[in-house]
C-alpha cells in the first residue's frame, strides 16, 4: 500500500512535467492549428540555457532567465519561420517544425557537444524530503510538483481572469471569430507561441537535472508529448492535463509492478509451451509490463484515434 | 530568388497516350542506369548507387502518400522494414530459397508490406491530415518498439541476416558481386518506378490527387475519399515492401533501424527535399540526399547540421523542393526567355554560393576551435591547411560570407525583375 | 410518374434551434425547380440535408423512391444525384481537363480501377472534351484550375457537377458573388447543360431564377410558404411580405 | 537530373581517389564507429586513442616490417549497421585490410557477418575484423568466424569475474539484476543468474528484469522496486544515458548498496556521477590505470592527456589491439596476406602495457586477459576521467579471467 502511494507521487511528477510541455503545445495548436514538432526541442534548449546560465549565475537565475530566452526564441521562430510557411498550408508547417527539431538538435550538439552535460540540482534542494516505508521522496521532486502547480495556477489565472486570456480562450474555440473581431491575430499567435515555448523551456530547466541533459533528450520526450495532447483531445487544456496524468501513472505503475503476459495467457486458458525457448511464441509468453511500459501511450493513442478521433476531451476534429 | 511573380503551381500534367516524348525520359534513364557501372567501377561507388536506387523506390512510394494522396506519414519505414525482414527470413528458409531465383524475392517483401498496409490502412485512412499523421506515428513507434521485443521475427538488436547467394542461380549468376546486385536492383527500380508512374495515371491514382486537393468534392463525384486513400496506401505499402526486399538483397541484414522513427523521418526529408509536386521529385531527392549522406559525411562531422539547415530552408523558401525549382524554369523556357535569367543568376548565385561556402567554412573553424583537442589547431578546409589560432581564416571566411551576402542581396531585385520579365508573355499581354 | 426527389416532413435541429421545420417538396423528373428565400431561411441547410452532408432530425428524403437516410455523399452521388457548392469547390492543383475527367470516372464505370490508364480511354477523353466545350473552357484546358478566374471556376464547378451524368442536379447559389453579365452567362450555361435533367437550385436572388425555373418554392424560417410557377409565386402576398419584411429588417 | 548523378558520383570518386593515393608503405586500418549522432563522443574518443596508439606504439618506433607505418582511417557509421556496411565497402575499396570497431554489438554482428561473406566471395581482398569493444558472447560462440578477433573480455567472462568478487562478500544476500531489453542486457542477466547460482546458491535474486533500451525517461519506478526489494547489490549491463539515469535514480531514491556494472565511466558519465556515485559504482573492466601498473603506462597516459586534455584513456585495450596487430604482421612477414596475419594472431601471447599477459585463444578468437573490478572514487586517483577528479581505482584483479571458459565456436579456417 505504501508503495502505491509512492508510485502515485512519482507518477504525478512525470505527469505534471508532461503537462507543462503539453499545455504549451495545446495552446499553440489551438491557436494556430499547427502541431509543433519542435516543441520538445525548446524543452531541451531550456535545459541547456539554464545550465549555461547556472555555470555563471547559479541555478535560480537559470530558472528565471532561461525560459525567457526560450520564449523569445520561440516567438522569433514563429515570426520569421512559421509565419512564412503558413501560406503553404498545415502539412508544410508540420514538416517545417519537424525540420526545425532536427536542426535544433544539431545546433545544440555544435555548441555544447554530444556528451551529457553536468547540469546539477542546486545544493539547497538536494536530499530527501520525507520517506514512505524506506522509499525516499527527494526534495527536488517536491519542488518540481510545487513549481508546476504554481505555474498552472498562474496560467489558469491569466486564461480566466485577464483580457488576453479571454481572447486566447475564445480563440481556442472560435479562432475565426476572434480574427473577425479585429484582434491582432498575428501578434497573438506570436505571443502564444512564445509563451508555449517558454513553458516548454521551464519544463526543461527543472527536468534537466533529474532526467539528464543531453542532445537526445528532445527525441526521448518529443513524440510522447504529441501523444499526450492527441489522447487528451487537441485544443483541450483539461484534456491535456488528464492525459498527462494518465500517461504518468500508467507508465509508472506498469514499470513498478511486474505484470506478466504469462499470467494473462494462462488466465485465458492457454498453456505455456515447454520448453519456452523453442516456441515461436516465446516473446509473447515472456512479455512483462515494464518491458512495454513506455510504448503503452502509443498503443493508447492509436486505439483512441480509431475509436474517438477527437481524443478524450476534444471538441474539434484532430 | 524568392521574389517570383509566378508561383509555381505543381499541377499534375497527365500526358496523352504513349508518345515518343513521353517515353524518352524513361529510355534515357534506363540507358544511363545501364552505363553507370562502366563509368564508376569501384565497388563502393556501386554500393552507393545501390543505396540510391533503393532510396529512390522508397521515396517514390512515400510520395504516393504525401505528394499524390496528401497523407503525411511518420511511419512509412515500417512497411519497407517488414518487407525486408520477410525477405531475409525467406533467404534463411533453405529448402524454399534454394529453389527461388533471387530477382523474384522482392515480391515477397512487397506482398508483406502490402499486407501490413492493408491492416493499418483499414483504420488509418479514414481521415487524412493530422489524424493520419498521428496514427502513422503511433503505429510506427509501436512496430519499431516491437522489433526489440519480438526477437523471433525481428532478431532483437542485432537484427536478422541472410545470404543472398543461396538462391537459385539465374543464368548462372549467383549474385556474389555487387555489380550483379546492381543490375538486379536497377531492374526493380525501373519496374517499380514505371509501376508507380502508371498507377498515378489510373482512375484511382487520379482520384488520389482529387482527394488530396478536396476530399469533400471527390465524395460528390461518387468516390469515397477513404477508399481512394486506402488503395493508394496499400499500393505504397507494396512498393515500400519491395524496396525492403532489395535492401535485404543488397545488405543481407535487416535491423531495428530499418523500422524506426529516424528512418521514417529521413524519407520524409528526402521526399520533401526533392519535391512532392512532381513525379520525379523524390528521385532527385534520393540522389541528392544519398550523396550528401555518403560524401558530405566523409568530409565533415557537421554534415547533419548542413542537411538540417538545407531542409528547413527548402521548406521555408522552396516548398516545391528541387523539382519545383527546376520546373519553375519551364515557363521561361517555353517563352524562349530563359537566356534573360543567365546574367542575373550569375550575379546573385555566385556571391550567394560564396556566402554559403564561407559561412560553412566559418562554422567549421569555429567547431574546430571549440571541440578539437588542445594543441591540435591544424585543420584543413577547402584544400587549405591552417591553424585555427590564426585570425586570418576567420577574417577571410567571415568577410566572404558577409560580402557574398551583401552582393547577392544587392543583385536580388535585378533577378526578381528578370524573373518577372522572363515569365511575362508579351504576345498575350500586347 | 413518380417524383425524382420527394421530401416529406423534413426537420432538422441544431441543439435547441429548429432550422428546418417540416418541409414537404415534390420535384418531378425533368423539372427545373428553384428554392428561394431570404437570408437565414435555411436554404443551405435544406440543401445539405438532401445531399447527405448533415443527417436529418426527422422526415424522409427519397431519390427516385429510394430513402437517402444514412447514406454517405458518395453513395448518394452513385444513385444519380450530383451537387455543386456555394463556395467554389474544385481541385485547384489539377488542370481544368483533369477536373472534368475525374468527375467522369465513376459514372463511366472505372470505380477504383488501378489497371486502366485514364489517358488511353478514348471515351474518357472525348467525354471530358465534350463537357469542356459545353462550359466553354476548351482554351483553358491545361492550366491548373486554381488559376482560373472566378466566373470560370464557377463554370467549371457546374461542369464537374453535370459531368458525371447524374439525372438530378443540385446547384447551391451558382451565381453568388457575380456581376450582372457573369450571372447572365452562368444562367444561360445552366439552362443549356441541364436540358432533360432534373434541376434543383437554391438561390437567394429571385431575379436569377424567374427566367430559368419551371417551378419555385419559397422557404422562410424553415418552412415552405409557397410553391408554384414563377408567376404564381411572384403574386403571392406572403412571399411579398417575407421578402419585404426581410428587406426592412436589413435596413435597421 | 540524371546529369546530377554523374557530377555527384565523380565527386565521390574524387574523394575516394584522394584518399587512395596515400603512400604505398602505410598499412591502413579502418576505424568504423560513430563520429556523429548520440554515441559520437565515445567514438571520437576511441578514434583519438587509436591514432595516438598507432603513432606512439608503432610509427614512432620505426613501424612494422620494413618501416611500414600504421594509418587510422576514420569512417563514421552513425551507429547504424547499414551505414557500417556501406563504409566497410568504401574501406575495402581503398585497399584497407584491417577493420576495427567496437561500439554496439548490433553493428559488430552486421560487420562480422558481412566480412565473412565478403572474404568467402572475394578471396583476393580479404579483411580482418578486430573487435575491440563489442562484448556480446555470441560473437565468439555460435557466430564466430576466423576473421573476427575480440580484444575485450566478453560479457560472460566479465560476469564470471564480477561474481567471483561478489561471492566473496558475505554481507550480500540479495541481488537485483536489471538491464536493457536486447541481446547484451539479456546475456548479462542470464550470466549473472547462472554464475551466482553456481558460486553462492544462498544469494537470492530478488529481481531480474529488462527495460526498453534508450526509451526510459525516468527510472524512478524501477528504483522503487529495487529499494523495496531489499536488495544489497544491483547488477546491470546498462550503458550510456540508461546507465547514468538508472544509477542516479537508484541512488537518489535511497538505495545504499553497491552497483556492479560494465560501462559507467568516461564520456561524461564519471563527471555526471561525481560525488553521488563515490564508492557505490563498481565496474568490471580491463586495463589498470589507477594506480598505474608501471611507468610506461603512466607515461603513456600522461602523453595522451597532454595531447588530448579533454580526452579519456578509457579504452586501454586499444593499445593491445595495435601492439598485437603490429606483432602479428611482423611475425607473418606480410601485411597484405590477412590469413597469415590472422594465423599469427591465433594463440599469440603478449605482455600488456597495462599489466598481465594477453592470450588470443585460438578456439574462438577471444582474448584472454586480466579482468579488474574497479571503484568510482576520488581517492587514490592518479588519472581521473572527464577531468572531474573522479576516476576508477582498481580493487580486484582476476588474472587470465575465463581462461577455461567454454565456447561453442566451431572455427572454420581458410
Amino acid at each position: 500500500m505504501d508503495l502505491v502511494l509512492v508510485n502515485l507521487i512519482d507518477g504525478l511528477v512525470t505527469g505534471l512535467l508532461l503537462f507543462m510541455l503539453s499545455a504549451g503545445l495545446t495552446l499553440i495548436f489551438s491557436m494556430m492549428g499547427v502541431l509543433n514538432f519542435a516543441h520538445a526541442s525548446f524543452y531541451m534548449l531550456g535545459a541547456y540555457f539554464a545550465y549555461q546560465i547556472s555555470v555563471y549565475l547559479g541555478f535560480w537565475m537559470g530558472l528565471l532567465v532561461a525560459p525567457l530566452i526560450v520564449g523569445a526564441l520561440g516567438a522569433g521562430v514563429e515570426r520569421y519561420g512559421l509565419r512564412r510557411v503558413h501560406q503553404y498550408g498545415h502539412v508544410p508547417e508540420l514538416i517545417f517544425t519537424f525540420g526545425l527539431a532536427l536542426l535544433i538538435e544539431e545546433v545544440v550538439q555544435f555548441i555544447w557537444g554530444k556528451d551529457q552535460i553536468p547540469y546539477e540540482i542546486p545544493g539547497i534542494l538536494e536530499g530527501a524530503a520525507f520517506a514512505i516505508a524506506g522509499n525516499t521522496i527527494p526534495l527536488y521532486k517536491v519542488f518540481m510538483i510545487f513549481l508546476s502547480l504554481a505555474i498552472f495556477g498562474g496560467l489558469l489565472f491569466v486564461l480566466t481572469k485577464t483580457r488576453v486570456g479571454m481572447i486566447i480562450q475564445a480563440a481556442l474555440s472560435y479562432p475565426r471569430t476572434v480574427e473577425a473581431l479585429g484582434h491582432n491575430v498575428p501578434l497573438v499567435f506570436m505571443g502564444v507561441f512564445g509563451v508555449g515555448t517558454a513553458l516548454a523551456g521551464v519544463a526543461g530547466v527543472i527536468a534537466g537535472p533529474v532526467l539528464s541533459t543531453f542532445p537526445g533528450m528532445a527525441v526521448v520526450l518529443g513524440s510522447i508529448v504529441f501523444v499526450t495532447i492527441v489522447i487528451g483531445g487537441l485544443g483541450s487544456l483539461g484534456g491535456a492535463l488528464v492525459a498527462s496524468l494518465i500517461i504518468g501513472w500508467m507508465t509508472t505503475f506498469a514499470k513498478a509492478y511486474d505484470m506478466r503476459m504469462e499470467d494473462l495467457l494462462t488466465w485465458m486458458g492457454l498453456t505455456k509451451p515447454e520448453p519456452i525457448w523453442d516456441s515461436a511464441w516465446q516473446d509473447l509468453w515472456t512479455l512483462t509490463s515494464p518491458q512495454v511500459a513506455d510504448i503503452l501511450p502509443y498503443l493508447l493513442m492509436v486505439l483512441i484515434l480509431i475509436f474517438r478521433p477527437y481524443g478524450l476531451f476534444g471538441k474539434r476534429d484532430v | 530568388m524568392t521574389a517570383t511573380t509566378h508561383k509555381p503551381q505543381s499541377a499534375d500534367f497527365a500526358g496523352g497516350g504513349v508518345t515518343l516524348a513521353g517515353l524518352a525520359p524513361w529510355l534515357i534513364a534506363v540507358a544511363f542506369l545501364l552505363v553507370m557501372p562502366f563509368i564508376f567501377t569501384s565497388n563502393s561507388a556501386i554500393t552507393i548507387m545501390n543505396q540510391m536506387a533503393i532510396t529512390i523506390i522508397f521515396a517514390l512510394s512515400y510520395n504516393m502518400l504525401l505528394g499524390q494522396g496528401g497523407m503525411l506519414s511518420f511511419g512509412h519505414a515500417v512497411y519497407m522494414g517488414v518487407g525486408g525482414f520477410v525477405c531475409v527470413h525467406v533467404m534463411n528458409w533453405d529448402g524454399f530459397f534454394s529453389g527461388l531465383p533471387l530477382p523474384v524475392l522482392p515480391i515477397f517483401g512487397g506482398l508483406f508490406g502490402m499486407g501490413l498496409a492493408l491492416i493499418v490502412g483499414s483504420f488509418s485512412t479514414r481521415r487524412a491530415g493530422t489524424v493520419f499523421a498521428m496514427i502513422s506515428l503511433g503505429v510506427g513507434e509501436l512496430i519499431a518498439a516491437c522489433s526489440v521485443i519480438i526477437v523471433v521475427f525481428f532478431g532483437g538488436e542485432e537484427g536478422v541476416s541472410g545470404d543472398r547467394t543461396y538462391g537459385l542461380p539465374v543464368f548462372g549468376i549467383e549474385f556474389l558481386q555487387q555489380i550483379e546486385v546492381y543490375y538486379l536492383i536497377v531492374f526493380w527500380l525501373v519496374l517499380s518506378a514505371l509501376g508507380m508512374f502508371l498507377f498515378s495515371r489510373t482512375p484511382v491514382g487520379r482520384m488520389a490527387n482529387a482527394v488530396r486537393d478536396n476530399p469533400e468534392r471527390a465524395e460528390f463525384l461518387g468516390y469515397s475519399a477513404r477508399w481512394v486513400r486506402f488503395y493508394s496506401f496499400v499500393a505504397a505499402g507494396f512498393f515500400a515492401g519491395s524496396a525492403g526486399g532489395l535492401f535485404a538483397i543488397n545488405y543481407e541484414i535487416l535491423t531495428e533501424e530499418n523500422l524506426n522513427l529516424a528512418t521514417s523521418g529521413t524519407i520524409l526529408l528526402v521526399t520533401f527535399l526533392g519535391g512532392v509536386g512532381f513525379f520525379f521529385g523524390p528521385i532527385i531527392g534520393a540522389i541528392v540526399f544519398t550523396l550528401l549522406q555518403t560524401v558530405l559525411s566523409l568530409q565533415t562531422e557537421l554534415w547533419a547540421l548542413y542537411v538540417g539547415a538545407l531542409f528547413v530552408a527548402t521548406v521555408m523558401f522552396f516548398p516545391g523542393g528541387l523539382a519545383g525549382v527546376i520546373m519553375m524554369h519551364v515557363p521561361p523556357l517555353v517563352l524562349g526567355k530563359l537566356h534573360l535569367l543567365v546574367k542575373p543568376y550569375i550575379k546573385v548565385l555566385v556571391p550567394g554560393l560564396v556566402c554559403i561556402l564561407a559561412t560553412a567554412g566559418f562554422i567549421e573553424i569555429l567547431f574546430h576551435a571549440r571541440h578539437a583537442a588542445l594543441g591540435d589547431d591544424e585543420m584543413t578546409l577547402y584544400w587549405v591547411t591552417f591553424s585555427h589560432l590564426n585570425p586570418l581564416p576567420w577574417i577571410v571566411t567571415g568577410g566572404l560570407a558577409v560580402g557574398g551576402f551583401w552582393l547577392a542581396r544587392r543583385h536580388a531585385p535585378e533577378l526578381a525583375e528578370a524573373w518577372h520579365e522572363a515569365n511575362t508573355d508579351r504576345r498575350a499581354s500586347a | 410518374m413518380s417524383a425524382a426527389l420527394e421530401i416529406t416532413n423534413l426537420r432538422k435541429s441544431f441543439g435547441q434551434a429548429e432550422i428546418i421545420r417540416g418541409v414537404d417538396l415534390q420535384i418531378m423528373p425533368g423539372e427545373r425547380h428553384a428554392v428561394i428565400g431570404p437570408n437565414g431561411a435555411g436554404k443551405s441547410t435544406l440543401f445539405n440535408l438532401i445531399t447527405g452532408r448533415f443527417p436529418q432530425t426527422a422526415g424522409v428524403i427519397a431519390l427516385h423512391g429510394h430513402d437517402l437516410k444514412g447514406k454517405a455523399p458518395f453513395e448518394i452521388n452513385r444513385m444519380g444525384l450530383s451537387r455543386s457548392f456555394q463556395i467554389t469547390n474544385i481541385f485547384p492543383r489539377m488542370t481544368v481537363f483533369e477536373n472534368v475527367r475525374c468527375s467522369l470516372l465513376w459514372s463511366m464505370g472505372y470505380r477504383y480501377s488501378f489497371w486502366n490508364m485514364v489517358a488511353r480511354s478514348q471515351a474518357l477523353t472525348e467525354g471530358a472534351e465534350a463537357v469542356l466545350e459545353q462550359i466553354n473552357l476548351q482554351t483553358r484546358r491545361d492550366i491548373p484550375a486554381g488559376m482560373l478566374s472566378y466566373a470560370e471556376q464557377r463554370a467549371l464547378e457546374i461542369g464537374i457537377t453535370i459531368a458525371g451524368g447524374a439525372d438530378v442536379i443540385m446547384l447551391d447559389e451558382p451565381t453568388a458573388g457575380m456581376s450582372h453579365s457573369e450571372t447572365d452567362y452562368i444562367v444561360e450555361l445552366i439552362r443549356e447543360v441541364t436540358v432533360g435533367k432534373t434541376l434543383v437550385m437554391v438561390e437567394h436572388d429571385m431575379g436569377v431564377v424567374f427566367g430559368l425555373a419551371d417551378r419555385i418554392s419559397v422557404l422562410v424560417y424553415g418552412e415552405i410558404i409557397a410553391s408554384g410557377t414563377p408567376e404564381e409565386v411572384r403574386g403571392n402576398p406572403r412571399v411579398q411580405e417575407a421578402y419585404l419584411g426581410a428587406a426592412l429588417e436589413a435596413d435597421h | 537530373m540524371r546529369k546530377t548523378t554523374g557530377i555527384g558520383l565523380s565527386a565521390v570518386m574524387a574523394t575516394l581517389l584522394a584518399a587512395g593515393t596515400a603512400s604505398a608503405d602505410t598499412i591502413k586500418i579502418a576505424f568504423i564507429d560513430p563520429l556523429s549522432g548520440p554515441f559520437a563522443s565515445t567514438g571520437t574518443n576511441g578514434l583519438h586513442q587509436y591514432e595516438f596508439a598507432a603513432e606512439t606504439l608503432v610509427n614512432e618506433k620505426g613501424g612494422v616490417l620494413d618501416g611500414d607505418t600504421f594509418e587510422i582511417v576514420a569512417f563514421d557509421n552513425k551507429t547504424s549497421p547499414k551505414e557500417s556496411l556501406v563504409q566497410l565497402q568504401v574501406a575495402i575499396d581503398q585497399g584497407i585490410r584491417y577493420v576495427v570497431q567496437g561500439n554496439s554489438s548490433g553493428v559488430a554482428h552486421a560487420l562480422t557477418d558481412a566480412i565473412e561473406k565478403h572474404n568467402r566471395r572475394n578471396p583476393d581482398d580479404r579483411v580482418l575484423f578486430l573487435n575491440y569493444s563489442a562484448v556480446d558472447p555470441a560473437l565468439t560462440n555460435e557466430n564466430c568466424n576466423f576473421w573476427h578477433f575480440r580484444f575485450d573480455a566478453n560479457a560472460d567472462i566479465k560476469m564470471d569475474a564480477l561474481t567471483d568478487v561478489i561471492a566473496e562478500q558475505d554481507d550480500i544476500t540479495k541481488v537485483y539484476v536489471i538491464g536493457q531489453d536486447y541481446s547484451f542486457g539479456k546475456a548479462v542477466s542470464s550470466a549473472a543468474t547462472s554464475f551466482l547460482g553456481e558460486k553462492r546458491p544462498d544469494i537470492e535474486i530478488v529481481g531480474n528484469e529488462l527495460h526498453p533500451i534508450g526509451k526510459v525517461k525516468d527510472f524512478t519506478p524501477y528504483s522503487r522496486k529495487i529499494v523495496s526489494s531489499g536488495a544489497d547489490a544491483v547488477i546491470t549491463g546498462n550503458w550510456g544515458a540508461d546507465m547514468l539515469n538508472l544509477g542516479k535514480s537508484v541512488i537518489d531514491n535511497g538505495f545504499d548498496g553497491p552497483i556492479y556494472t560494465y560501462y559507467a565511466a568516461a564520456d561524461g558519465i564519471t563527471a555526471a556521477f561525481g560525488e553521488s556515485g563515490k564508492d557505490r559504482l563498481r565496474l568490471v573492466t580491463e586495463g589498470q590505470t589507477n594506480p598505474p601498473p608501471n611507468d610506461r603506462a603512466a607515461a603513456y597516459i600522461e602523453a595522451f592527456k597532454a595531447k588530448y586534455p579533454d580526452g579519456n584513456m578509457s579504452q586501454t585495450r586499444i593499445t593491445n589491439v595495435i601492439e598485437m596487430l603490429a606483432k602479428a604482421i611482423n611475425e607473418a612477414g606480410t601485411a597484405t596476406d590477412v590469413v597469415a596475419v590472422g594465423e599469427a594472431l591465433e594463440g599469440m601471447e603478449h605482455e600488456s602495457m597495462w599489466g598481465g599477459t594477453l592470450y588470443m585463444r585460438p578456439e574462438d578468437h577471444q582474448l584472454i586477459q586480466d579482468v579488474l573490478i574497479t571503484v568510482h572514487t576520488n581517492e587514490g586517483i592518479d588519472y581521473d576521467l572527464d577531468n572531474s577528479d573522479y576516476g576508477q581505482r582498481m580493487e580486484h584483479r582476476i588474472e587470465m579471467a575465463g581462461m577455461d571458459s567454454p565456447t561453442t565456436c566451431k572455427m572454420r579456417r581458410p
